[in-house]
């Protein structure tokens, strides 16, 4: 048991647990900071997996950015304790168990066919930031050039929507 | 198969020339009502003269299709604006384009309200029943099958009686439900021969070069057999006939009793037998069951009806079982019997929903227990209806007799069997006709109301005249039909079973010639016609 | 060293349970969350196969997810006020005036 | 490091699509004149629908292999470029009625445009991805754009939560894809091994993620809700442009990717049937026109999928066995979006200031209030109906070629079966239309007088409806090549 | 040979006086209408007449004499032509059917002078002389089918003439269908005829037919059948048991169509065909024997009836059933010619009886009720003595016409040995029976009318003699009555009997049995049998007059002494009881309850119908599953992504989906 794969079980228990916090937590702020710790967990995986510069947006973007917009919007709206409806049959039980089934399938097949790939990996040697930028700026940058267009759509929207009627 | 477009565009005029009207009186203003109907009777009449054109425009001394329109229409897949007309087609276009002018009169005052839709829709539908009838590209006709549909709805939704909606929506459905796999069929067909083209896959089959097997050939026979079913209407897929009948107006009872049922035989003329004549040859006695069944049960039905207009309508059921049976009694005989038969009933029928129509538009009711003892009031209009009734339950020098005999006579030459139960739809046919005529005409007048009812008027005299004195031509001058039709006939029948002269059965039977089937110890008739019958389907 | 397919089963796991989250949760903004979850899985798959391959692009794609998700994130979190807005409730399930 | 020149006009419409829509926004404090914008908005689209013919003229691959520029990519990018001009049209005097903010609504109908160009084009994933987002987000906004209608905005976020669901979905296909085949580009999967599970689930995954945009059951769920809340001029967009977009997309992905072959049919067998019966039975009694015709999209979208299952059967045909399945696909979409549009666009204008009548009552005896509206309405019926000399008549046969083609002949079936129960409630709303007498007040309502612009959208849909009905030619043997898809 | 070419004037001169009068007549006045029909009948007599002297110009060789005027019907290897025909039998008929229409033309023109409606009884009536003269000239059997049911069609016209009585009505729609069933019969006939010999004209299929062997007695060949089915039609015209029903009911028809079509001609028609059919029936000794053995019961079992019945022309009616099973027999012991023989002279007399019996009821003021008449004979004296002498005719009280033929009919019965020896003795024996039966209800007919006291009250009504139009008839029959038996005198003498020679070379075509070998046996019996039937006639006179004159009081007493066999006849073997029960109630029955209410109607489109039910019921379900929560929405996504990835990943759950192959 290397010391890698310890952190890396540390880093997933984590990331579950979060995830399951996100769930049972009652109150959407607490779901918001369970969900931050995912992602606290995650970038230290992509650190694990020597994507430092990822790991790196991730925090800033997503524990920075996006989680602090929940937790203004939670704010915002004040959301309280959600209450525990259940006018959703299906959503119940049998939809757990199908979400369930789904979950398992899918990490099952994954689990037994991504051993092609498993032998081809070896201690992560870091990726230089460069190569990235020259990526992004090369081969693609057309979806960039379309995500500069997908943030003004973002903006548009918001705008559009949360505008308060003008008397 | 002709080049392109030899013999004149006559049959594109003819198809196309009422769309033309109808699309003029869409131009007009919508409430003068005279005028439009004028229009109306122009166009249809001129119609009419231009079907007449195709006694001159060619003969039909031979099988094959005259006047023959081909271009190319849809490049992939190859679809072809093939027209042409034969002996079967001929008469049934005349009727259609004699039909509609009569329907445009006999609406002349009993429709009053959304008149230029009703005539506009009147002419769509001659449109789409003369392209049926004149196309010879399996995607063209089902296209026309198609394009009639709605036409006829909306006769039957907008201008139609109490239960409308319910019959046309009923109607739409029962066709759709058929055509839709008719459809798939020809699709499959194309599949299978790479053409849309009838003359061509007919080729095919004749020489050959296409074989389907035989569960693919049932299929596909069924899925076209069971589309012209509905519309015949065969016996368990009728239902929607007396719902449609009951609650069209008189014009649309008129076309869809005279002309849209005999699509549903002409198809099976035209493609049931010559494509896939082993399947028909295995369907023949199931088919000709039901035609039987359809026959009698009709006839029965008929008999009880309490509605005067129900009553005709079934009794359509029998008389187009009869066409049914001529035509999958695979002889020569039968088959011009079940032509003429489809013709014959056109008109009588025709007359009949026409004077039926009448006494609805006098008293608003087709119950025959509101009526009796019309003859007194009215006994101009008590004749001619008496003439409709003769003709309808086939008696001689009307039309109705030639059709039904022939039929009779060809079935029972090859199955006595099935001809001795059809025959019995003869007596049965007197029967309904004769009871419900006493029960309207006979006797004194009941209802106060019936007093006073007006006699025939100029319009409807006229109408009525017309139409009896084609009976009694089409009664007495049978061959000037037959002669025209015959070539074709037998054109179908030799794809199915290609007809042996009395003579040459019986040799093959084993007797000679001179002393036919009663030689001195001979067998039954049942077991000969049995063995005859073995015989003919070999 | 770590095998590939731990941080792709993680991955799985966390997809999953982000579905399970949009199902059991009821409040708006909690559902959201969970799809944010899901989508940091997807990123977890991304990276991980990228530098099992040695191919760059994987952390490429992470990128313009993160960013798909911030712009998904300022309309999402503006459509919830909108809708907090018009009925007062962040309940999913009393959202549910257009049926059948 | 500045693209080069062919790689932009390769992506030209989209571009143009973009350009006008940040004009739009730009220019919104500044210019109060709603006609203004809406001839903006019109010579953009236009502009990008002309473009189309730009990129086609030079065909090839553009951005290294992220775009393509081929005749699908070129029939599609004319596709969504017409509807889009429509929902201008049609949208306009929605708008001033609704009274809603047009500047941003042209800006994010050309947004949501550009993006349905890229996946129309697009070659590649992620590139797909990103335009996927790009009309969607655009998508959930506009559905909830009439604010002030709970509706509205409910539609709004059930299509934003459960489009990003799926979404989520869609790119964690991505990633197992890029997993199994270390790459996202559609062209250069070629050597990827089929048998491989991780490139099936992905492939799968990606299935469900557009399978939810097509609104295929069981993920059409969402279809009805949406549409109805939505504005009209909007759903017209919806059942017209991203349901063609995203059709475009899986056509590439299982026209180019190796291992999707033909045994996805099963998968597309089953969607197509439970998508046929889910949109035909759930219209069966419905009441709200607009409803009504959401669920009819569903069932049209399940006609197409038959399609797919032809096609997915016909994969391993290599000397283009599959090429009238193809070119059944695309003029389906054709014939279906003109009629679609028309249809919704009819259903905005009888719909009145807030959309109150949208109920079949609101219809009896139209034919006779709005003859024309009515004629038009039923064209469009009869054509989603499949009834002759209208373009959906050719769209329908032409798929029941390509299944009964694949000797899907049981598929056929059930899709006959389907039209049967189509042709109901299609008829239904004719019937309503021209049999029954409107109600007093429904009566007493004056006819409302259609804009200019509109007329200009019933003529056009009715016109290429009846056309297309007529003389299918151009447009098949413009798709009917074996090259339509470049590999 | 003008009119010989031109045969078809005979039959179309009524038919344009029909035309006339039915298109014009309404507004015109009774002289008008009458001379328009009366001159289109009697020209077309007369045309027969020349027609018939040309005839007997003719070299035998022509005879045949046929003529083909236009094609009617063809298809394939089928011809009907409009042919016609003649031959002595047509000839005969032809005078018979001209020569008694027209005398009752002219009595009509009395008869019916008070009708109303008198245009169109004359177009009816002129209507159904076509219709009977294209069916003794047709020279095949479609032709002649035509006028068949033409004159059922006439016959159905006239009987339904007072169309305001139900009872009219209903008895012209009772013979109408009666017919049909027969027509039934007759077309399957003309079929298998076709099927055998693949044509329908008398002369070619009688040539193809001749040369064939006979079939074995009680064998069903071919021939047999087509014979039976004949029979069968012929039974239904020629009201024979057990289609007979219609022709009492046709008596509700004014008195002079009686006379006409229910007596003298139409129901003749039967008689004709199977006489016209003789080569076949000589092949078929089966068929011969079955058309004896109905013939004989009919003419009893009408006679029988007629005992009892007190309307004067119901008792007429069933004589003439009686009278048609006469004929019926001698076609069926294979004298046709006698049976055409008894068929003229039963035109005379019978057509006489009827017109005389209408010229009772004309002076009683349509009282036809005998119970309420008697005494008469000094009122109405001509009246009288034409019917008086019309009644020694049927009774065939020598040397009357009804004598000569009913005597060679019984001879010839007597004679016959078809099948069984004794068969011709028991036909005899019933034959004889019934001759007597027949004097005594025909004398007591006499006595009832025209003797006793009065039984009607003179004040309402008074009696008077009818106009000359109508005696000037009776006359006439009367005379033919009287000696029109006598071409058949000779006979007694060893001399040939000159009706039957001239009919020879129709008949004795085939078998022979005819003349020849007949010839010797017949002269030896002639006298011994006929003395029988002269004493069996006047027994009969005798009961009558002892019953009805002597002590009028018994008739009753007998009756209630045989209460049940009388009610029995009176009710007429509750033959139309059964009819109704056992055939058109159950029919009607069936037809409602099951074939429309329950077969179309329930089951047929109850199924349509409820198809679209369950479809609308599983739609309204898949709506249900549109609940608005976005939460289920979302497990429908999981659902579909499992369904999904099961189809891909599991091979198995695909033949579930099987069928898509």
């Amino acid at each position: 048991m290397t010391a890698p794969l310890i952190i890396f079980f540390v880093l997933a228990a984590l990331a579950v647990g979060g995830a399951l916090s996100l769930i049972f937590q009652r109150h959407p702020i607490h779901s918001a900071l369970s969900l931050i710790v995912v992602m606290v967990a995650l970038a230290g995986l992509y650190l694990l997996l020597g994507a430092e510069f990822v790991a790196a947006v991730q925090i800033i973007v997503y524990g920075g950015a996006i989680m602090v917009l929940f937790v203004f919007v939670i704010m915002l709206l004040n959301a309280g304790i959600e209450e525990h409806t259940n006018f959703s049959k299906l959503a119940g039980f049998p939809g757990l168990l199908l979400a369930f089934a789904l979950t398992g399938f899918i990490a099952a097949t994954i689990a037994r066919s991504t051993d092609t790939v498993q032998a081809a990996s070896q201690p992560g040697n870091m990726a230089s930031t460069r190569d990235l930028s020259t990526m992004i700026f090369k081969d693609f940058v057309y979806p960039f050039e379309l995500t500069s267009f997908l943030i003004l759509v973002a903006v548009l929207g918001a705008i559009v929507l949360a505008q308060r009627e003008k008397a | 198969m002709g080049s392109l477009f030899q013999g004149g565009h006559l049959l594109s005029i003819l198809i196309f020339f009422p769309a033309v009207g109808s699309l003029a009186l869409l131009l007009l203003r919508g409430d003068d009502h005279v005028f439009i109907r004028r229009i109306a009777l122009i166009v249809s009449v001129a119609e009419f003269l231009f079907s007449l054109l195709l006694l001159r425009g060619a003969s039909f001394t031979s099988g094959d299709y005259r006047l023959v329109e081909y271009g190319q229409w849809i490049t992939s897949p190859p679809i072809h604006y093939h027209l042409g007309v034969d002996g079967i087609s001929l008469f049934l276009v005349i009727l259609t384009t004699f039909l509609t002018p009569i329907s445009v009169i006999a609406s002349w005052s009993s429709i009053n309200h959304r008149v230029k839709e009703f005539f506009v829709m009147l002419l769509m539908l001659e449109v789409g029943v003369i392209g049926v009838f004149l196309s010879l590209d399996l995607f063209l006709f089902f296209l026309f099958w198609e394009v009639m549909l709605i036409p006829m709805a909306m006769l039957i939704g907008i201008w139609g009686h109490e239960r409308r909606i319910y019959a046309a929506v009923k109607f739409v459905l029962y066709t759709m439900a058929g055509s839709i796999l008719m459809l798939v069929g020809i699709i499959w067909l194309y599949n299978a021969t790479g053409t849309f083209d009838l003359p061509t896959i007919q080729q095919m089959i004749q020489t050959g070069t296409l074989v389907l097997e035989p569960r693919a050939e049932m299929l596909l026979f069924l899925a076209f057999f069971v589309a012209f079913a509905v519309k015949v209407p065969l016996f368990p897929l009728h239902t929607w006939l007396p719902d449609a009948h009951v609650e069209a107006p008189t014009a649309g009872s008129v076309m869809l009793a005279g002309v849209l049922l005999k699509m549903g035989t002409y198809g099976m003329i035209r493609f049931c037998l010559p494509l896939f004549p082993e399947a028909a040859r295995r369907a023949a006695p199931w088919v000709a069951v039901l035609a039987i069944i359809g026959i009698i049960y009709g006839a029965l039905v008929a008999l009880v009806q309490p509605n005067l207009k129900k009553l005709v309508a079934y009794s359509s059921v029998s008389h187009l079982g009869f066409v049914v049976l001529g035509i999958f009694a695979f002889r020569t005989i039968s088959m011009q019997g079940a032509v003429y038969q489809m013709l014959a009933h056109g008109i009588s029928t025709g007359a009949l929903f026409l004077l039926v129509g009448m006494l609805y538009d006098r008293r608003h009711t087709f119950e025959i227990s509101e009526y009796g003892g019309l003859a007194t009031p009215m006994p101009t209009f008590a004749a001619f209806f008496l003439v409709a009734a003769l003709a309808s339950m086939g008696l001689p020098m009307l039309n109705g007799f030639v059709g039904e005999y022939l039929v009779l006579l060809g079935t029972y030459q090859s199955h006595w069997a099935w001809a001795s139960c059809a025959a019995l739809g003869v007596i049965l046919s007197a029967c309904y006709l004769l009871w419900s005529y006493q029960r309207v005409f006979f006797g004194e007048v009941t209802r106060e109301k019936n007093k006073t009812l007006a006699d025939a008027s100029g319009r409807e005299k006229f109408i009525l005249v017309t139409m009896s004195i084609v009976m009694l031509w089409m009664g007495i001058g049978s061959t000037y039909f037959t002669r025209r039709t015959a070539a074709a006939s037998q054109a179908v029948i030799d794809l199915v079973e290609p007809q042996r002269p009395f003579e040459a059965r019986v040799t093959r039977d084993g007797r000679s010639v001179g002393q036919p089937v009663v030689s001195g110890t001979n067998t039954s008739p049942v077991a000969q016609t049995s063995s005859t019958a073995k015989g003919a389907n070999r | 060293m770590i095998p590939t397919n731990y941080y792709i089963v993680l991955s799985a796991i966390l997809f999953g349970l982000g579905v399970l989250a949009f199902i059991f949760k009821r409040n708006i903004i909690s559902i959201f969350m969970s799809i944010e979850l899901m989508l940091n899985a997807v990123n977890l798959a991304f990276v991980a196969f990228s530098q099992a391959m040695h191919k760059l692009d994987g952390q490429v794609f992470v990128l313009f997810v993160i960013v798909v998700a911030a712009a998904e994130a300022a309309v999402g979190l503006a459509i919830i006020i909108l809708t907090a807005r018009n009925r007062q409730s962040l309940n999913v399930e009393r959202v549910d005036l257009l049926k059948l | 490091m500045f693209p080069r020149t062919d790689d932009l006009l390769r992506a030209l419409p989209e571009l143009i699509w973009c350009g006008f829509g940040m004009l739009a926004m730009l220019l919104q404090p500044f210019v109060r004149s709603r006609h203004f914008f809406t001839v903006l908005a019109l010579i953009g689209a236009v502009a990008g629908t002309a473009a189309a013919f730009v990129a086609g003229a030079t065909p090839g691959e553009g951005f290294y292999g992220l775009i393509e520029s081929d005749v699908f990519s070129f029939f599609f990018r004319l596709l969504v470029g017409l509807v889009a001009v429509l929902v201008v049209l049609a949208a306009d005097s929605y708008l001033e009625r609704e009274n809603l903010p047009f500047a941003e609504f042209y800006a994010l109908l050309l947004f949501a445009t550009a993006g349905m160009g890229v996946l129309a084009s697009t070659r590649e994933l992620l590139t797909a991805f990103i335009g996927l987002e790009l009309s969607s987000i655009s998508s959930y906004i506009l559905a909830g754009f009439r604010r002030d209608s709970t509706k509205s905005s409910e539609a709004s976020l059930k299509y934003f939560l459960l489009g990003s669901f799926a979404t989520a979905f869609f790119l964690y296909g991505i990633a197992l894809v890029y997993g199994a085949t270390g790459t996202t580009n559609l062209s250069r999967m070629d050597d990827a091994d089929p048998g491989s599970n991780l490139l099936k689930l992905g492939l799968a995954l990606i299935l469900i993620g557009i399978g939810f945009k097509v609104a295929a059951a069981p993920f059409q769920i969402w279809t009805p809700d949406v549409y109805e809340g939505a504005p009209t001029p909007v759903t017209a967009l919806f059942s017209a442009g991203p349901k063609a977009a995203a059709f475009a997309l899986l056509l590439r992905i299982f026209a180019s990717v190796p291992a999707a072959t033909h045994f996805w049919f099963w998968a597309f067998w089953v969607l197509a049937a439970l998508t046929m019966f889910a949109g035909n039975l759930g219209a069966l009694l419905q009441t709200n026109v607009k409803r009504l015709l959401a669920y009819s999209s569903i069932a049209h979208a399940g006609y197409i999928l038959v399609a797919f299952a032809a096609v997915t059967f016909m994969a391993n045909d290599l000397n283009g066995g599959a090429t009238p399945a193809y070119a059944a696909v695309l003029f389906y979409l054709l014939s279906y979006a003109l009629v679609k549009i028309g249809a919704f666009t009819i259903v905005s204008e009888i719909g009145g200031w807030g959309e109150k009548n949208l109920t079949l009552d609101d219809y009896a005896g139209l034919a006779q209030r709005q003859p024309v509206a009515a004629a038009a309405l039923s064209l469009y019926l009869l054509s989603l109906l499949g009834l002759p000399v209208t373009a959906g008549f050719f769209g329908k046969f032409y798929i029941f070629k390509a299944a009964v083609n694949s000797h899907l002949i049981w598929l056929a079936v059930l899709m006959a079966i389907n039209s049967i129960i189509g042709a109901y409630y299609y008829l239904r709303v004719i019937v309503v239309m021209y049999m029954r007498e409107g109600s007093a007040e429904a009566m007493a309502v004056p006819a409302v007088r259609f804009p200019v612009a509109v007329n200009v959208v019933l003529a056009v849909t009715a016109i290429g409806t009846v056309y297309f009905g007529l003389f299918p030619n151009q447009v098949l043997n413009l798709i009917l090549q074996p090259n339509l898809i470049a590999r | 040979m003008p009119i010989l070419e031109h045969l078809w004037i005979i039959p179309l001169l009524p038919l344009l006086g029909a035309a006339v009068n039915g298109l014009f007549g309404r507004t015109w006045p009774n002289k008008i209408v009458n001379s328009v029909a009366i001159g289109a009948t009697g020209l077309s007599f007369f045309t027969a007449l020349e027609a018939v002297r040309e005839f007997f110009l003719l070299s035998p060789e022509q005879i045949p004499w046929v003529r083909q005027y236009f094609s009617w019907i063809e298809a394939g290897n089928f011809r009907a032509g409009f042919d016609l025909q003649v031959d002595q039998l047509t000839v005969v008929m032809l005078l018979v059917v001209t020569g008694v229409g027209w005398l009752i033309h002219i009595y009509s023109t009395g008869y019916m002078a008070h009708e109303g409606g008198y245009y169109r009884f004359f177009a009816y009536l002129n209507l159904f002389m076509f219709f009977m003269l294209i069916l003794v000239m047709a020279a095949n059997y479609v032709l002649l089918f035509v006028g068949w049911e033409g004159v059922g069609l006439a016959s159905y016209l006239l009987i339904g003439f007072y169309f305001l009585r139900k009872s009219a009505a209903d008895a012209g729609k009772k013979a109408f269908i009666v017919n049909r069933i027969g027509d039934f019969g007759f077309m399957l006939g003309m079929f298998l005829l076709f099927r055998t010999f693949s044509t329908l004209d008398f002369v070619k299929l009688f040539d193809k037919a001749t040369p064939l062997s006979a079939e074995p007695i009680g064998h069903l060949g071919t021939l047999t059948v087509a014979c039976l089915l004949l029979f069968m039609g012929a039974a239904g015209k020629s009201a024979q048991i057990p289609l007979y029903v219609w022709l009492p009911d046709a008596m509700e028809g004014p008195t002079p169509v009686s006379a006409l079509i229910h007596a003298a001609t139409m129901v003749t028609a039967g008689v004709y065909v199977v006489a016209r059919s003789h080569v076949l029936f000589m092949h078929a000794p089966t068929a011969m024997l079955v058309v004896a053995v109905v013939g004989c019961a009919t003419a009893l079992f009408a006679a029988t009836i007629g005992l009892v019945q007190t309307d004067i022309k119901k008792v007429l009616a069933y004589s003439t059933v009686s009278q048609l099973g006469y004929m019926f027999l001698a076609c069926g012991v294979g004298a046709f010619s006698a049976g055409i023989f008894h068929l003229m002279t039963h035109a005379f007399f019978k057509a006489l009886l009827f017109l005389a019996a209408g010229s009772v009821i004309h002076a009683m003021g349509a009282e036809q009720d005998m119970l309420r008449m008697g005494g008469l004979s000094k009122k109405i004296k001509w009246t009288f003595r034409t019917m008086f002498v019309g009644t020694l005719a049927i009774a065939g009280i020598p040397p009357l016409a009804g004598f000569f033929s009913k005597d060679s009919i019984l001879l010839s019965a007597y004679q016959s040995e078809n099948g069984d020896p004794n068969v011709g003795h028991i036909l005899y024996a019933a034959g004889l029976f019934t001759a007597l039966l027949t004097s005594f209800y025909m004398f007591r007919l006499i006595f009832l009318t025209f003797f006793g006291k009065e039984r009607y009250d003179e004040h309402h009504v008074h009696v008077h003699e009818s106009p000359k139009s109508m005696l000037v008839p009776l006359a006439i029959l009367a005379v033919l009555s009287i000696v029109g038996g006598w071409l058949a005198a000779p006979a007694f003498w060893g001399k040939p009997d000159y009706f039957a020679k001239f009919l020879e070379p129709v008949f004795a075509a085939p078998g022979g049995t005819e003349a020849g070998t007949a010839e010797a046996v017949a002269h030896a019996l002639e006298w011994p049998l006929a003395g029988v039937a002269f004493i069996t006639a006047l027994l009969g006179g005798f009961a009558a007059y002892w019953l009805y004159l002597k002590k009028p009081d018994k008739p009753a007493s007998l009756a209630h002494f045989f209460g049940a066999a009388y009610r029995t006849l009176l009710h007429k073997y509750y033959v139309d009881e059964l009819y109704a029960a056992a055939i058109v109630r159950p029919l009607m029955w069936l037809s409602t309850n099951v074939f429309w209410k329950t077969v179309d109607v329930s089951i047929i489109d109850g199924a349509v119908n409820g198809i679209a039910e369950g479809i609308t019921v599983v739609g309204d379900g898949t709506r249900r599953t549109q609940s608005g929560n976005t939460r289920s929405y979302a497990v429908w996504v999981v659902v579909g992504a499992i369904v999904i990835v099961a189809v891909i990943f599991w091979p198995h759950v695909r033949p579930v989906l099987g069928v898509a192959r």
